[in-house]
């Protein structure tokens, strides 16, 4: 593209983005903001393909728009339901009264305070400052060609064994959230999509080549674009169309091998990096061995982050739909 | 170099293991604390001689990789973390341990592996020297603590955790924007090479201020102090650690804040002293002065325990940011900066040690009573005596009475305040120590009047000892104050440590 | 000719505002986690766009991963999240805070005690 | 410790009687204490017969005591001797039956130690020990037999004794200050030195003047005599206001203006104190008025040694002696009249009136010549005075002989004899008043042993007592009834002053209460205050509990501190 | 053992204390036995130490804490002088508690923190510095406070508030006068002359003044002295313990320090700041007498007299005068001896008799002659009668106001003397003369004993009387306050 018109595209993408964000804020309606926001998802993947960073790109997309567009859209779903049996109960209603206007103005005039700021900081920054170089310099003993990889996996492998187990925690955050009850249930309400609907269809059609794509995802990450946690992204998508066509039912919360599974990859993450700390560094993976070791820790990871993602948009473990008052406990408990 | 790993890697694998094996939480958080404490005193007195190590991770060199660095309010805070949690761990066994026989539940499977998460990101967090991987600490961190408010499923609970996850996201963000914008300024999210650059210092290498480096500044700040609790950030906090069990309130109360709080000293005294000005250290100390008075008002007027004790917590807090106008800005080379920034040190730890003992009472009240009001409390010096000498004792930490850890604190504190000519911060102490003497008071107080009439649930002595030990740990902490002192002194940012001599 | 990286710079620190606004002001507990999802996808694209303007290299390949991390650590939280405000919304039925529903006037239910102020300076030991 | 230097018989005379006393608590001699009593003055009597020289010291006690005895006081430590061993004797008789011996006993031991210690002191701290001892435990034999008038002098008593001991200790705090010593020959000689000299001065006549029931400091006397036992009142008489005598005579300063202060004081008292005893009835109370007049004779003698700078008082020591065994004498001799019966009376009212003479001065009596042996070294008013002085004496013995034989209920037994422990050493008693100065007089009198032969002599002794016995026989004859109480009552203007100032007794309680007033008002306003400030810090902690409050103070603190850091 | 020995005195104390907290209600010999050899040993230990001290050895022992806080326990004669006391009333005092409270509650943690009252009364006395004694001055004022609300009722509650509401403030004065002082001129310890240089004299005033105002709450000194006699609520031993062996004696001897050692004697007084303390000292004398007058109370009229016998130990101290001096180091170990008396009657009065207030005191005399006896000799001893201690006090402090020029203070003690009288001589008077009511006669005689009860206060109480009439010899408190004095302070 020429520059003028990079520029321009950049800058009608720009007003997308802030279009879609101003929406998804806005709207009324609150799946109307949902929507919005998963449009914005894909803005601002575009807009990290026009920064050149793909990695991100597939990363926002599949994570930022994709799982927490799911997530969002169940949780208005379910929100609807759980809400509209209270309505008579406060008199406020479910939706909250306005904030006063001066309130809301003083906030216009600090967000915008913040963002000017940032504005006026970020242009001025020095030229440049990143990483760029070292990276590259560093790149040949990392194991990996692709240098966000080489980042994720080696160089700040750290930061990434954590993030893996922020997942986790966050799993068992949410399902701590379950009732007493329902534990040992299965996770999110049970679907019921008609045989034969449309829902079933793909469900049986698409995981096979959903599945091929994630693994791809996965391998290609050490040289290209993609890694673990996109890879895992459309693992976990599979796995939950799966789940949601009704073809499989999600595994109980007690189940010892989901359990295995969700720890997999943290924890050979962790022994690699222990074994690293016996030899001498910990996390640290000789050049000689960095590949193999790379792509075995993020096969773990994969396996680890695509049942994560899956349940962490499924929910908490919860009988029936999920409304409570308790009901009678239809399924055994294990 | 093994025991840094052990201290940070330990509590994620048995949260990981206890994921998975079932029922057996509590052993596995025992066989962690035992590890952690090896680990502890190995590396206390190899630091304390020898100063500082540190710990490349994976041996790629910051700025590319990541370092932790074990220095003394490093491993102070670390130490006091590991005796905390080990108290708690002890005390949550008859709340969330298991017998063998009977089905796993909801909270016997999630307390553990929550709260050892929760320790593994605060060693991280008092450990890394990384400004991002600290961001992920404490994100780490952020879940683990709100699941734990969450964790008993009353509305009031759910209500205090999603408030503070609101404050604790927004905190978040601010920090993570900040860390992201010193990269883009600096190329380096390593604390050490931040500090090496000299921001905001006109002779530096980066010359002048730069706009992205004071927003990067206030963002952070903002951030941290949100985190921390600081007034008028501290909304969130007595709902929440009201709201949760005795042993994660413990923990939440004791240990959650003082991460972002190390963060915020490293921040400002390592990385970014070029920045300070006297305004801005005047405001927070300002800010931390009115947490005392505010915090201990409130808490005069609670009529339950635990929200006596969470308030307690914001007032305490406030003494912490003392440490900005005694130790920062012109002060920092002074002789006094020594004594202050041990002081608030001490103050933390000796607050780390005092409120976990309390809360874990409380919770041995709230299993004879059944509830944590006030008005209930009466005869329980006669049927839990253990449990009262432990919040006694752990009253006289926290009023800062000698011997304890915190009279070591008021009086370095003081000192510093005195010898600096800020006779105010003098006044916020000892106007703060009996405000806390007042509100300590008034539960004690209840406890100590007899009442013939009430009964009591028995409570096992394993539970009551726990409260004991931690007191006695905030007093031996006073008694015993050379050991710790010398060790926070190890790696202090500012060679000023004879200016107490 | 502005740089593409300059404009979606600059993109991001107006989302970060719109962001943060929405954050703040509204109510209700899913549009602020969507909030806290823009926020945070304004700050990566602030964080990226910085580590892109050197028109030599590629985007700085550590920014990208941190933006990797900060994304998935965001997904956690919201995930969290969203099952809080849902477990919250299950036991009130309610999609605020109780205290939003009118800061000024109505007595809270949650979190704080029930005595007045009067009882309570007047009878300490009570 | 360094034990005793010197002899070790002052000492023992005043350890001893303690001794006793502490032995009568035992619970076997409790009963029979009172036998104890004649044992108490026995190695003070042995002192006083055999004498010692040089003083007796005993560093570790108290503040270092030092004692000894010499001219003026080695006398009248005899005269206390004496006299508690005959009142000691006339109690197994008069008192045998009395409750509570073994209390009575302690406290009269007690009392008989500090009595002779006064008179032995040299030192100040050893004084006021002596003299505190004296003073207050003189309170147990005051209201010995509880009955409402004891109890009632005794209140009175303990007060002003109280308040002698305070006005003494102040004295002598000052006095050993300025003199730089416990010495009381130090301090006597430092006083007039310092400017302090007539505060210490006022202080020391007013601490002695109350003992010794100089006007208007009596009031207690003529209340606690009478009240006392009748071998008490003998000794409170006769031995106890010499400790006041003696403390007048050793401390005052000389040389300070004091003495005609005192002679005029002392005259005063002495007619005032008699004229008043002519108005009261019960022989014991007029006894104790009597006493007063001659304590007054005998202060006015000070005043005058002092003024004349005559140091030895060897003459107010002579009058001193005589007056105490004739006043012990006398109230003995209330008891052994009441016990009489039929011509017993007679005589022992014949052997009183004599002793009473002699108190009056009548020539040839013991009394006559103590008082012909102060004259030489007075002025002539005073010489006039003292002359005068008899007249009076006369009028309230005679009254007093009068009350006695009327106002004592006969014995039913018209030949009741009283037991001789009783009259013996009443009669002792009176007949060492009578004789004992004419053999002293060559020693202490300084004067001819033919002086009181001496026609002048004489007359001048006789016209005062034959104008008393006159005037009482005039006051006989015309039934002019003179008293009019059966007891003193020298405390009737207290009374006045309390009816006069009971509207001020609630001054305090109206204090108080608007002390109360205004902390209720202040606790008031501090409630008031702290509900602000709590009711303040809630609705802040209300307001700030809402995110939309709390959110929009993050984003203004952050601008904030970046405003703050970029002022720079 | 020079290092060894004071270290050795504390732990007499307090390792009874750490140990009779675990014990169990019945283990009722061993928490006896500890208590007793606790107390035992510590007389012993601290005789020899008097020993060794009189050859010139001098004891002390230094825990680091941190850089500039330090524990010093240093032993002076000042220290020996209240040491000695308080070891010997502790002593006295804990046969009187066995025998007093026998079978009553919680008796674990009443003579745990018993001991840990005398341990922190020992640091007090032994500490070489001012953060030292600070540290054992708030360790007193916490381990009183679980004595003073021992009964667990609603008076005993209040009283224990009253006291924690005086003590806390006071001790944050007293904190910050010690690190302002130390912030200028260093460490402060007792045996070193501190130097004021870096201090304008404005400054010193002040300090002084906090330091007055920071042991003014447990001296008693008014306004400061409301607690004390609320805290009569508490058991007749804690009393005995408030009263003459620890609390206000602490801060009576903390006012010593600052004045004697900290000051001097001659900055005080050229500072101007002799002359107020006397006056207050003065004021507390006739308001704590006037006070007492008015109450009804047994315990709380001799609480107010407390009040305004410690004052004169202050008294003596502001006047500076050589002999004002000596009486009121001698007035320690009096007022202990005379005050505990006082209280262990008033103790076995309401144990034995029931006899709260002084309208029931009537005819008791003859019931309880012990009792009464040693009440009386108390009482006549509060008076400063001859030949007891308080009279030796009295003459002391009498002689060194004269030498300092201060004769207003004669009258106060003339007055004081009076009042003290007023007040003392109407309740002897009621025990000996009065005939008992009804309520004292009814039910069984009462009764003294056991001998644990009457014997300490027999003791205190001929101890009173002996060391007036032995005042000069060369062992008794006087002695021993001169020697003081003449040695350390009045060169």
């Amino acid at each position: 593209m020429s520059g003028l018109a990079a520029t321009g595209f950049d800058l009608m993408l720009c007003a997308l983005i802030l279009g879609a964000a101003l929406a998804a804020i806005a709207v009324r309606d609150l799946f109307g903001a949902v929507v919005f926001f998963i449009v914005y998802g894909v803005f601002v993947a575009l807009a990290w393909l026009r920064l050149e960073a793909i990695d991100v790109a597939l990363t926002e997309a599949a994570l930022g728009a994709g799982l927490t567009g799911v997530l969002m859209i169940g949780a208005v779903s379910r929100l609807e339901r759980l809400t509209s049996r209270d309505q008579d109960q406060d008199a406020a209603g479910p939706q909250s009264p306005p904030t006063s206007s001066a309130a809301r103005i003083a906030t216009m005039v600090g967000a915008a305070g913040i963002g000017g700021g940032l504005a006026w900081g970020f242009i001025t920054l020095p030229p440049s400052a990143g990483l760029q170089l070292a990276v590259a310099e560093n790149l040949a003993a990392s194991g990996v060609e692709n240098p966000v990889t080489a980042v994720l996996l080696n160089f700040r492998g750290w930061d990434t064994l954590l993030e893996s187990i922020v997942l986790l925690a966050a799993l068992i955050a949410l399902w701590s959230l379950a009732r007493d009850q329902d534990w040992g249930r299965r996770p999110g309400l049970r679907q019921h999509a008609r045989p034969g609907g449309v829902m079933a269809t793909f469900g049986r059609l698409l995981p096979p080549f959903g599945f091929l794509l994630g693994v791809y995802l996965v391998w290609t990450g050490s040289a290209q674009p993609g890694g673990a946690f996109q890879g895992g992204t459309v693992l976990a998508a599979v796995w939950l169309l799966v789940m949601m066509a009704g073809l499989k039912a999600a595994p109980r919360v007690s189940s010892t091998r989901l359990r295995w599974a969700l720890i997999a990859g943290p924890l050979l993450f962790i022994g690699v990096g222990l074994a690293g700390a016996v030899a001498g560094t910990f996390l640290g993976l000789p050049t000689a061995y960095a590949k193999p070791l790379i792509l075995t820790i993020e096969a773990g990871l994969t396996l680890s982050i695509a049942a994560t993602l899956a349940l962490l948009v499924l929910g908490a473990p919860m009988a029936g739909d999920g409304l409570g008052p308790d009901q009678p406990d239809k399924e055994p408990a294990r | 170099m093994l025991a840094i790993v052990a201290l940070v890697t330990l509590p994620l694998v048995a949260a990981l293991m206890a994921v998975v094996v079932e029922r057996r939480g509590e052993w596995i958080a025992l066989l962690s604390v035992i590890g952690v404490v090896i680990a502890l005193s190995v590396l206390m007195p190899l630091v304390a001689t020898d100063g500082p190590v540190d710990l490349v991770i994976g041996g790629w060199q910051a700025p590319l990789g990541i370092t932790l660095r074990a220095d003394g309010l490093a491993l102070a805070f670390a130490g006091m973390a590991a005796l905390v949690m080990a108290a708690v761990l002890v005390s949550a066994r008859t709340l969330y341990g298991a017998s063998p026989s009977e089905a796993e539940t909801r909270g016997q499977w999630a307390f553990w592996p929550l709260a050892l998460l929760l320790w593994g990101a605060l060693n991280v967090a008092f450990l890394s020297r990384d400004l991002f991987n600290l961001y992920v600490a404490l994100e780490l961190l952020t879940v683990a603590a709100v699941a734990l408010v969450a964790i008993e499923g009353k509305r009031e609970s759910l209500a205090a955790a999603l408030r503070y996850l609101m404050f604790a996201l927004m905190g978040s963000l601010a920090y993570l924007l900040g860390a992201a914008l010193l990269y883009a300024g600096h190329g380096t999210l390593d604390i050490g090479l931040l500090a090496a650059r000299d921001i905001g210092d006109a002779s530096g290498a980066t010359g002048s201020r730069r706009a992205s480096d004071i927003m990067a500044a206030g963002l952070m700040t903002a951030g941290l102090a949100v985190k921390t609790a600081l007034f008028p950030f501290h909304a969130w906090l007595a709902p929440a650690h009201a709201g949760a069990p005795a042993p994660a309130s413990a923990i939440l109360s004791a240990l959650v804040p003082k991460a972002s709080f190390v963060i915020l000293l490293r921040l400002w005294f390592e990385a970014l002293p070029g920045l300070t000005t006297p305004a801005l250290l005047a405001t927070l100390g300002g800010l931390g002065a009115a947490a005392v008075f505010y915090g201990s008002v409130l808490a005069l007027r609670q009529n339950r325990l635990k929200l006596i004790i969470a308030y307690s917590t914001v007032a305490q807090i406030g003494y912490l940011f003392l440490v900005f106008p005694l130790a920062g800005g012109d002060s920092y080379a002074q002789p006094w900066a020594a004594g202050a920034w041990t002081g608030v040190i001490f103050q933390a730890l000796s607050h780390g040690l005092a409120k976990a003992a309390m809360f874990l009472c409380a919770g041995v009240w709230i299993i004879a009573v059944g509830n944590d009001r006030l008005s209930g409390m009466r005869g329980l010096a006669s049927a839990t005596p253990m449990t009262m000498s432990a919040f006694g004792i752990a009253g006289v930490a926290l009023v800062a009475l000698p011997p304890s850890g915190g009279f070591t604190a008021k009086y370095l504190m003081l000192t510093a305040a005195f010898a600096s000519g800020q006779t105010i911060w003098a006044v916020v102490l000892l106007l703060g120590g009996l405000l806390s003497a007042a509100y300590l008071y008034r539960p004690l107080a209840m406890a100590f009047s007899r009442d013939d009439d009430a009964t009591f649930a028995p409570v096992p002595r394993s539970l009551q000892v726990a409260p004991l030990l931690l007191a006695l740990a905030a007093i031996l902490l006073g008694l015993g104050s050379q050991a710790p002192f010398s060790l926070i002194q190890t790696g202090r940012p500012a060679a000023a440590a004879e200016g107490l001599e | 000719m502005i740089a593409s990286a300059t404009l979606f710079g600059l993109c991001g620190a107006a989302l970060i505002g719109l962001g943060l606004y929405g954050f703040v002001v509204q109510a209700h507990l899913l549009r602020r986690l969507i909030a806290f999802n823009i926020i945070g996808s304004g700050i990566f694209l602030l964080f990226g766009a910085s580590g892109a303007r050197d028109q030599l290299a590629s985007t700085d390949p550590v920014a990208q991963a941190l933006i990797i991390t900060g994304i998935v650590v965001a997904l956690a939280a919201t995930a969290f999240g969203v099952g809080l405000v849902l477990a919250f919304a299950k036991v009130t039925g309610q999609t605020h805070l109780p205290e939003e529903s009118d800061a000024r006037q109505r007595p809270l239910k949650a979190g704080l005690p029930d005595r007045s102020v009067q009882t309570i300076v007047k009878d300490p030991a009570g | 410790m360094n034990g005793v230097v010197g002899p070790t018989l002052p000492l023992a005379a005043l350890i001893w009687p303690l001794l006793i006393g502490a032995f009568a608590a035992l619970p076997p001699v409790r009963q029979h204490a009172l036998r104890l009593l004649p044992l108490a003055p026995l190695p003070a009597l042995w002192l006083a017969i055999v004498g010692v020289d040089g003083l007796t010291l005993a560093p570790d006690l108290l503040l270092g005591v030092t004692l000894g005895a010499a001219g003026p006081a080695a006398l009248l430590f005899a005269l206390t001797a004496t006299l508690w061993f005959a009142a000691a004797l006339h109690a197994q008789g008069s008192m045998a039956n009395t409750q509570k011996p073994a209390v009575f006993t302690g406290f009269w031991c007690l009392t008989l130690a500090g009595n002779l210690g006064v008179f032995l002191a040299q030192d100040v701290a050893t004084f006021y020990v002596a003299f505190a001892a004296v003073s207050l435990s003189a309170y147990f034999l005051v209201v010995h037999e509880a009955t409402p008038a004891a109890l009632h002098a005794g209140r009175v008593y303990a007060v002003l004794a109280i308040l002698g001991e305070v006005c003494l200790l102040l004295a002598f705090v000052i006095g050993a200050t300025v003199a730089g010593s416990v010495l009381i020959v130090d301090i006597r000689a430092a006083l007039p030195t310092t400017p302090l000299a007539v505060m210490t001065t006022v202080l020391l006549v007013g601490g002695f003047g109350i003992k010794a029931g100089l006007m208007p400091l009596h009031v207690w006397l003529p209340l606690a005599h009478p009240a006392a036992p009748t071998p008490a009142s003998a000794v409170l008489s006769g031995a106890i206001v010499k400790a006041g005598i003696i403390g007048l005579m050793v401390f005052l300063p000389i040389g300070t203006g004091v003495g005609p202060v005192l002679v005029v004081m002392g005259f005063f008292t002495a007619f005032a104190g008699a004229l008043v005893g002519l108005r009261v009835r019960a022989p014991k109370a007029i006894l104790a008025y009597s006493t007063i007049s001659q304590i007054g004779l005998v202060i006015a003698l000070v005043g005058t040694a002092i003024e004349t700078q005559a140091a030895d008082m060897a003459t107010v020591a002579y009058y001193a002696f005589h007056h105490g065994l004739a006043k012990g004498a006398l109230f003995l001799g209330v008891a052994v009249f009441a016990a009489s019966g039929g011509r017993w009376r007679i005589s022992v009212l014949i052997m009183l009136g004599l002793v009473a003479l002699s108190v009056a001065g009548a020539p040839m009596t013991g009394g006559g010549l103590t008082k012909m042996a102060a004259k030489p070294g007075l002025g002539k008013a005073a010489e006039l005075a003292l002359t005068l002085s008899a007249v009076t004496t006369t009028l309230v013995l005679a009254w007093f002989l009068h009350r006695l034989s009327a106002g004592t209920t006969p014995s039913k037994d018209d030949g009741a004899r009283p037991s001789w422990l009783v009259t013996l050493p009443t009669l002792a008693l009176g007949l060492a008043a009578v004789g004992l100065p004419w053999w002293m007089w060559g020693e202490w009198s300084g004067m001819p042993a033919d002086y009181p032969l001496r026609l002048a002599s004489l007359w001048s002794a006789v016209w005062p007592v034959a104008l008393g016995l006159a005037l009482a026989g005039a006051m006989a004859a015309t039934r002019w009834r003179a008293g009019t109480r059966d007891q003193a009552d020298p405390l009737w203007w207290t009374r006045s002053i309390a009816r006069a100032t009971a509207p001020l007794r609630t001054v305090p309680r109206q204090m108080a209460g608007w002390r109360g007033a205004v902390a209720n008002q202040l606790q008031a306003a501090a409630r008031v205050a702290a509900t602000r400030i709590v009711d303040a810090a809630d609705t802040a902690e209300r307001t700030v509990l809402a995110w939309r409050i709390s959110g929009l103070t993050v984003l203004a603190a952050v601008l904030i501190v970046v405003a703050l850091i970029g002022m720079a | 053992m020079t290092a060894l020995l004071p270290v050795l005195i504390l732990l007499t104390s307090l390792i009874p204390a750490a140990i009779t907290f675990f014990l169990a209600q019945d283990s009722k010999r061993l928490r006896i036995a500890l208590n007793l050899g606790g107390a035992v040993l510590k007389l012993g230990l601290i005789v020899f130490m008097l020993a060794e001290v009189a050859q010139g050895t001098v004891h002390e022992t230094r825990l680091e804490f941190a850089p500039g806080l330090y524990l010093l326990l240093r032993v002076d004669a000042l220290s020996l002088l209240f040491v000695s006391l308080s070891a010997f009333l502790w002593l006295l005092t804990t046969v009187y508690a066995i025998a007093y409270l026998r079978d009553g509650p919680e008796l674990s943690r009443f003579f745990g923190f018993f001991s840990l009252c005398v341990a922190a009364t020992t640091g007090i006395a032994l500490s070489g510095t001012l953060i030292s004694f600070f540290i054992f001055f708030e360790l007193l004022t916490l381990s009183t406070w679980p004595l003073v609300v021992h009964k667990q009722n609603a008076k005993s509650i209040a009283a224990g508030r009253s006291y924690l509401s005086y003590a806390l403030p006071s001790g944050a004065m007293l904190l910050v006068a010690i690190v302002w002082l130390e912030s200028a001129v260093g460490p402060v310890e007792f045996a070193r002359p501190v130097d004021f240089g870096p201090l304008d004299r404005t400054s010193q005033q002040v300090i002084f003044a906090l330091f007055i105002a920071g042991l003014g709450a447990k001296a008693a000194l008014i306004p400061l002295h409301g607690w004390l006699p609320a805290a009569m609520a508490a058991p007749a031993p804690v009393s005995a313990l408030l009263h003459a062996v620890a609390v206000v004696k602490a801060g009576a001897f903390g006012v010593m320090r600052v004045v004697l050692d900290v000051y001097g004697l001659e900055r005080m007084t050229d500072l101007g700041l002799a002359l107020p303390l006397s006056v207050l000292a003065a004021l507390t004398i006739l308001w704590g007498s006037a006070r007492a007058l008015q109450q009804d109370e047994i315990k709380k009229r001799l609480a107010f007299s407390t009040v305004s016998q410690v004052s004169y130990i202050i008294l003596g101290i502001a006047l500076a005068s050589p002999f004002a001096v000596i009486g009121g180091l001698a007035h320690l170990v009096h007022q202990g001896l005379m005050k505990i008396t006082l209280f262990f009657c008033a103790g076995i009065f309401d144990e034995r008799a029931d006899i709260r207030r002084i309208d029931q005191l009537d005819g008791i005399g003859a019931h309880m002659p012990w009792t009464s006896v040693c009440f009386s000799l108390g009482a006549i001893g509060m008076i400063g009668l001859p030949p007891t201690a308080g009279f030796v006090t009295k003459i002391y402090l009498g002689i060194g106001a004269v030498q300092a020029d201060a004769l207003w203070v004669l009258a106060v003690l003339g007055a004081s003397t009076l009042l003290n009288a007023a007040y003392f001589l109407p309740m002897l008077y009621r025990i000996w003369f009065l005939q008992p009511t009804a309520a004292t006669t009814e039910g069984a005689k009462p009764n003294e004993r056991p001998l644990g009860l009457i014997a300490p206060a027999v003791i205190t109480a001929f101890a009173s009387i002996a060391v007036g009439l032995l005042a000069a010899s060369a062992f008794s408190p006087l002695a021993l306050a001169t020697q003081i004095a003449e040695r350390q302070y009045l060169r």
